[in-house]
């Protein structure tokens, strides 16, 4: 166990360094001048701005200002906010917790509403897949964003004295937080919530057909044991996959979500870095995602070996 | 060209595939050895895994060798380069197992046929109809047909049509790989008297690897045994199979089950046989014929009779063959 | 009805596909029966309707089609065309059960193959856990699994097509039914592990008592194992009869054809 | 369900093409009276400074619709280059182009898109450009998963066997059975695109200003939606359409050409 997941990290290392050199990349890139930017929009001296080149290391050659910013994001120093003039780490961890948490519950929501419509679909059949299948197109046309303003804009017309809307600190209200984070959740699952249908279906179908469940069926077993042991246990490996894989389209789309429902979370900051040009923020933001992502696609291996034998990386 | 000798000598041939995943490499094919004469059928029997259809890719230069040497028309194979290969494939070609993959199902059968007559310019373009009309009656079928895709036949009439196919380009070799194993029975013995009337026609050899024995008789002159990527017998189909030197060969005819109720019952009564076989971990050491080749060198080869061998490797253990051998 | 001591009657069996809205027939109301511990043979080529007769009795379906079955399946006096869902699943496994052609693809992959047993045993016999799983380590004995206890705690990708074979025919005699239905039981299996199956087959037959139906397309191997063969084609069947009679002299033409066809390995072959 | 699909396909394509002569405005011409409800003269009414809505989303759809096709395009021609070269050679090439590829599908989509658009500057070209490099992944991996399994498909052996060269067989052996679930795919990385280009102009990432655009309406129309909710509705409802559009037409090729499921 301990071992598969050694390699599995290992084998994430490479992309992790791939992942770092196109977010450095991404921003040294820019069309302007990085020590211009860095200054803010005030007018300044050609001297102060070699001084600001050589304060940050722009004189050196580009593979080794890339070392020395991999060195400091190694040790968890992604840089200084060009525009608050802070950490950029500090400045990130708090937005990152409610981000975090915006995301856990979007994707509990998507899993349990994914999950169920797509067995309910692939079990009874008939009228019952037919609707799940239609809602499922409907609701996947429907971009999260959209759903979000239509949430507000009926809040606003038809209860415009409820708060839930308003984000609540979890440390000054634990459970009026989650509530607060429940309809921004719901606009993010929705769409997340199909492509989770949509597999559970296939692969419940997939496993329907099986052999083994024939057998299972020949033994004269009850209904739920074979629901149990034999079609949601094999169907569950490919739904473990997926619902991992979308990770990245929730945090994705809790970017603009929390923009919609005014949250204090990595979108907001996002959006403030990008408009105060704010590099070294939106360098970390990427990377920091980027490395989530991974890291969840290796918890999600290491889920499916749990599942599944055959699957092993020794 | 047309040198004395066989028309296709193997000797040696091994294939290893690579170590995947904390398993150890795998020997597939393990110094395989034998010749085909013209217009001859070496059956090539074994189970599953025992690395037939290896065998047959590798000769066909489909997998490859990882050693030994194929010659084909007294031309060396395995250090041919691509081009080279791609021309020589005129004069070998393979017949599939599934004749319903082994169609593209998106082509015509005329399509199909016309593939390898336009990849190796055998006939002018404008010829190539006729030549395709000329394929179908060759193997039975109605030449209207040409216009129609693979799916709206039977398996029969697709393997007829994998045949046609291999047969376009007037090849002298033809690897059979299990051939008929998808089809029932009746057809299977259709496209076996194909197979023999393509042979006296056309002069063709065939490898027919299978693991239907009871087949491979009907159409073999030789028979090849395989076991564990090696040879275990080569001989004469008559001797092979009523006369089995190696106590592996034994065992495999004796499992065949046998359409005749009192004889097949009377077997089944009778003791399971140990199928367990020493592998190669004993491989230094006297072999049971008392000779260590390790030591002097010699191929792990006897000479039963004329024509007619078996590896002393992969004994039962513990029995002592030499005592039976006398009979044969 | 006709013979009181009849295992399972089956009397004008249908049975209708429905592939897209169109009705096709595999099974054109056929009759035949099965003694207690009696072993029979059914024949045929791919298609004929032997496979789907063999899941009628079991009445299942396969997986999102739907069939129509008609006539009567008599077993011990109850038709069990007729029962309700919940009798014919006491029935399955227990009274009847049945062993699969690919071993390959049979047993749940998720499932250590003790467990696989153990679930039968306890929805059937009503055992516990712990009585389920030392019957099931008898069972893997009996069908020749060595280590039946190690071996229990393993995944059936540990085991090779024929040990699967093994494992899938202990699940169906784990309850002692009185009819084992085979279909195909070895077409998958090579030709020496074929005859170990067969083998097993027909000792548990005999040391359990069952009834046994044997499906197969193979003539050499319906030979040696059944009393009485069904020929079948075209969803009908066109000849009956003991065993060494139908071998010795086919009637129906159908039945001469296929035995005609049947490579033998005595005849002499060709020469070099 | 394709027929349903290619008729929103075509009411769509019309809109489109005919644009600039169906719309009763021109979307930047403002008239008395801003945010104005539906009347006969305007059918949707009026936006913040009186500019028609139903004209504005109409022009607006060829600008949304042209960078999802373009972009959409690239990617697809790519994805299928890459796809194909990676599942067909195998080995080594294989093995380099997945890592490339891991790298950028370790970014969330919009994620990526958003930085990227932020560090190149929100032209026409970056858009579309960035789009295409994010959506490239998907497809390639579509392409290739098919691609690995047919090429061990007998026909193409036997095809090798014969002595076709391996590089008609990539295109005519193989190439023509991983078709079907491209277009499936491609139909839904459609209605995604959509989303993503919508969502980056809502953000105030998208084309640049005048062209109307309907993520910029909808975040125009935000602000002031507790007076006219209806402006709201309508890029909503463009929004919604469009992708409908892609997403039918994906279900409905996908149980035509039989992918994958029953």
């Amino acid at each position: 166990m301990i071992r598969m997941v050694a390699v599995r990290l290992a084998l994430t290392l490479p992309i992790l360094l791939g992942v770092s050199i196109v977010a450095f990349v991404l921003m040294r890139a820019l069309p302007g001048d990085f020590a211009q930017a860095s200054a803010g929009t005030t007018a300044i001296s050609a001297e102060a701005l070699d001084t600001i080149r050589r304060n940050l290391g722009l004189d050196q050659p580009v593979w080794q200002q890339y070392l020395v910013w991999l060195d400091g994001a190694l040790t968890g120093d992604l840089g200084r906010s060009f525009a608050t003039r802070q950490p950029v780490t500090g400045e990130l961890l708090p937005r990152l917790t409610v981000t975090a948490e915006l995301t856990l519950i979007a994707g509990l929501m998507a899993l349990t509403m994914g999950a169920c419509t797509g067995l309910a679909s692939a079990r009874l059949r008939g009228t019952t897949d037919w609707a799940v299948r239609g809602l499922n197109s409907l609701l996947l046309a429907v971009p999260n964003f959209v759903v979000a303003t239509l949430i507000v804009l009926l809040a606003g017309l038809y209860f415009p004295t409820v708060g839930i809307f308003n984000y609540v600190a979890f440390a000054s209200d634990p459970l009026g937080n989650i509530a607060s984070l429940l309809l921004p959740a719901l606009s993010l699952a929705l769409t997340v919530s199909v492509t989770i249908s949509e597999n559970t279906r296939a692969a419940v179908l997939e496993v329907s057909s099986q052999d083994y469940v024939m057998v299972a069926r020949a033994k004269g077993l009850r209904a739920w044991t074979i629901l149990g042991n034999y079609l949601v246990r094999n169907a569950l490996t490919p739904v473990i996959t997926v619902t991992g894989l979308q990770l990245a389209a929730l945090l994705g789309g809790s970017i603009l979500i929390e923009t919609i429902f005014t949250i204090p979370g990595m979108g907001q900051y996002l959006f403030d870095s990008i408009a105060n040009r704010d590099y070294p923020a939106i360098q970390a933001i990427v990377l920091v995602a980027a490395t989530i992502v991974l890291l969840m696609n290796v918890v999600v291996d290491i889920a499916y070996a749990r599942v599944d034998a055959r699957v092993s990386y020794d | 060209m047309s040198a004395p000798g066989p028309l296709l000598r193997v000797r040696d041939l091994c294939v290893t595939f690579p170590a995947r995943r904390g398993r150890p490499p795998v020997r597939a094919v393990d110094h395989v050895s034998f010749d085909i004469e013209p217009g001859q059928t070496l059956g090539l029997v074994g189970e599953s895994g025992s690395g037939k259809t290896t065998t047959g890719r590798a000769i066909l230069q489909l997998q490859p060798a990882s050693g030994g040497s194929v010659r084909l028309l007294g031309q060396e194979l395995t250090a041919m380069r691509r081009a080279d290969l791609r021309a020589m494939r005129r004069h070998m070609q393979f017949v599939l197992q599934n004749p319903y993959s082994s169609l593209h199902p998106r082509m015509t059968v005329a399509q199909i046929l016309a593939e390898p007559l336009t990849v190796h310019r055998s006939v002018p373009r404008e010829r190539i109809p006729e030549r395709v009309a000329e394929l179908m009656t060759l193997v039975g079928m109605d030449p209207k047909v040409v216009h129609r895709y693979p799916h709206e036949f039977s398996g029969g009439q697709r393997q007829r049509v994998v045949i046609a196919r291999a047969l376009a380009v007037n090849p002298d070799f033809v690897v059979c790989d299990e051939p008929v194993s998808a089809l029932d029975v009746r057809t299977q013995a259709q496209i076996v008297d194909l197979l023999h009337s393509l042979q006296e026609k056309l002069r063709l050899s065939y490898l027919f690897i299978a693991h239907d024995l009871a087949i491979v008789r009907a159409v073999a002159h030789r028979v090849a045994v395989m076991y564990g990527g090696r040879l275990v017998e080569l001989g004469d189909a008559a001797r092979v199979y009523d006369s089995p030197a190696h106590p592996y060969t034994r065992n495999l005819l004796d499992a065949v089950p046998i359409p005749d109720p009192a004889r097949q019952r009377a077997k089944l009564a009778e003791a399971a046989p140990e199928p367990q076989f020493r592998g190669r971990d004993g491989e230094t050491g006297p072999c049971v014929f008392g000779e260590d080749h390790a030591a002097s060198g010699t191929p792990a080869w006897h000479e039963v009779a004329p024509g007619h061998g078996v590896s002393c490797r992969f004994w039962p253990p513990g029995a002592c063959p030499g005592q039976e051998l006398p009979r044969i | 009805m006709d013979d009181p001591r009849a295992l399972l009657q089956v009397r004008d069996l249908t049975a209708q596909f429905n592939r897209d809205g169109v009705p096709s027939r595999v099974v054109n109301g056929i009759s035949f029966d099965i003694a207690p511990g009696e072993a029979v043979g059914f024949v045929g080529e791919s298609g004929c309707g032997k496979s789907v007769t063999a899941r009628a009795i079991m009445r299942l379906a396969p997986e999102g089609s739907s069939v129509a079955w008609g006539g009567r399946i008599l077993f011990r006096g109850r038709d069990l065309l007729r029962i309700e869902e919940r009798e014919m699943r006491d029935m399955r496994g227990r009274r009847i059960a049945m062993v699969f052609q690919d071993p390959m693809t049979s047993l749940n992959p998720v499932m250590t193959v003790g467990a696989q047993i153990d679930d039968m045993l306890c929805r059937h016999a009503g055992l516990s856990r712990r009585a389920a799983r030392r019957r099931t380590v008898e069972l893997l004995g009996l069908v020749g699994i060595r280590d039946p206890a190690l071996r229990a705690d393993d995944h059936p990708h540990q085991f090779s097509g024929g040990m699967r074979q093994r494992v899938l025919i202990a699940i169906a005699v784990s309850c002692q039914p009185d009819l084992l239905i085979a279909d195909e039981p070895t077409t998958a299996l090579d030709v020496t592990v074929q005859a170990q199956i067969l083998r097993l087959l027909m000792r548990l037959g005999r040391e359990l008592g069952m009834a046994l139906m044997l499906i197969t397309h193979d003539f050499g191997v319906i030979a040696g194992m059944v009393e009485r063969v069904y020929v079948m084609h075209g969803g009908d069947i066109v000849e009956s009869g003991e065993v060494d009679a139908l071998f010795a002299g086919p009637q129906h033409p159908y039945t001469r054809a296929l035995l005609a066809a049947v490579p033998r390995i005595e005849t002499a072959g060709r020469t070099t | 369900m394709v027929a349903i699909g290619f008729v929103m396909l075509a009411a769509l394509l019309a809109i489109v093409i005919l644009g600039p002569v169906i719309a009763p405005y021109s979307p930047s011409k403002t008239s008395p009276g801003s945010l104005a409800g539906p009347s006969a003269a305007h059918w949707l009414g009026t936006d913040s400074i009186g500019r028609d809505v139903l004209s504005r989303l109409i022009i607006g759809g060829r600008g949304t619709l042209l960078i999802t096709v373009v972009a959409v395009a690239i990617a697809l021609a790519a994805g299928l280059v890459l796809g194909l070269v990676s599942g067909y050679v195998g080995g080594r090439v294989d093995q380099a182009i997945m890592r490339v590829l891991d790298v950028v599908f370790a970014f969330p989509v919009f994620l990526l898109a958003i930085a990227v658009v932020a560090a190149l500057g929100p032209t026409l070209q970056n858009l579309i450009l960035t789009i295409a490099i994010v959506y490239t992944p998907t497809l390639a991996r579509v392409v290739r998963g098919p691609v690995l399994s047919v090429k061990r498909w007998d026909h193409v052996e036997a095809a090798r066997s014969v002595g076709v060269g391996e590089f008609a067989i990539a295109i005519r052996h193989v190439l023509p059975l991983v078709v079907s679930p491209i277009l499936v795919q491609t139909s839904l990385t459609l209605a995604n695109t959509i989303f993503t280009v919508t969502a980056l102009s809502f953000l105030g990432l998208g084309p640049p200003p005048p062209d109307p655009n309907w993520g910029s309406m909808l975040a125009e129309a935000r602000q002031f939606m507790e007076l006219a909710p209806l402006t709201v509705i309508g890029p909503a409802a463009a929004i919604v359409f469009a992708s409908l559009t892609f997403i039918v037409l994906a279900n409905g090729l996908r149980e035509m050409l039989d992918v994958g499921s029953r």
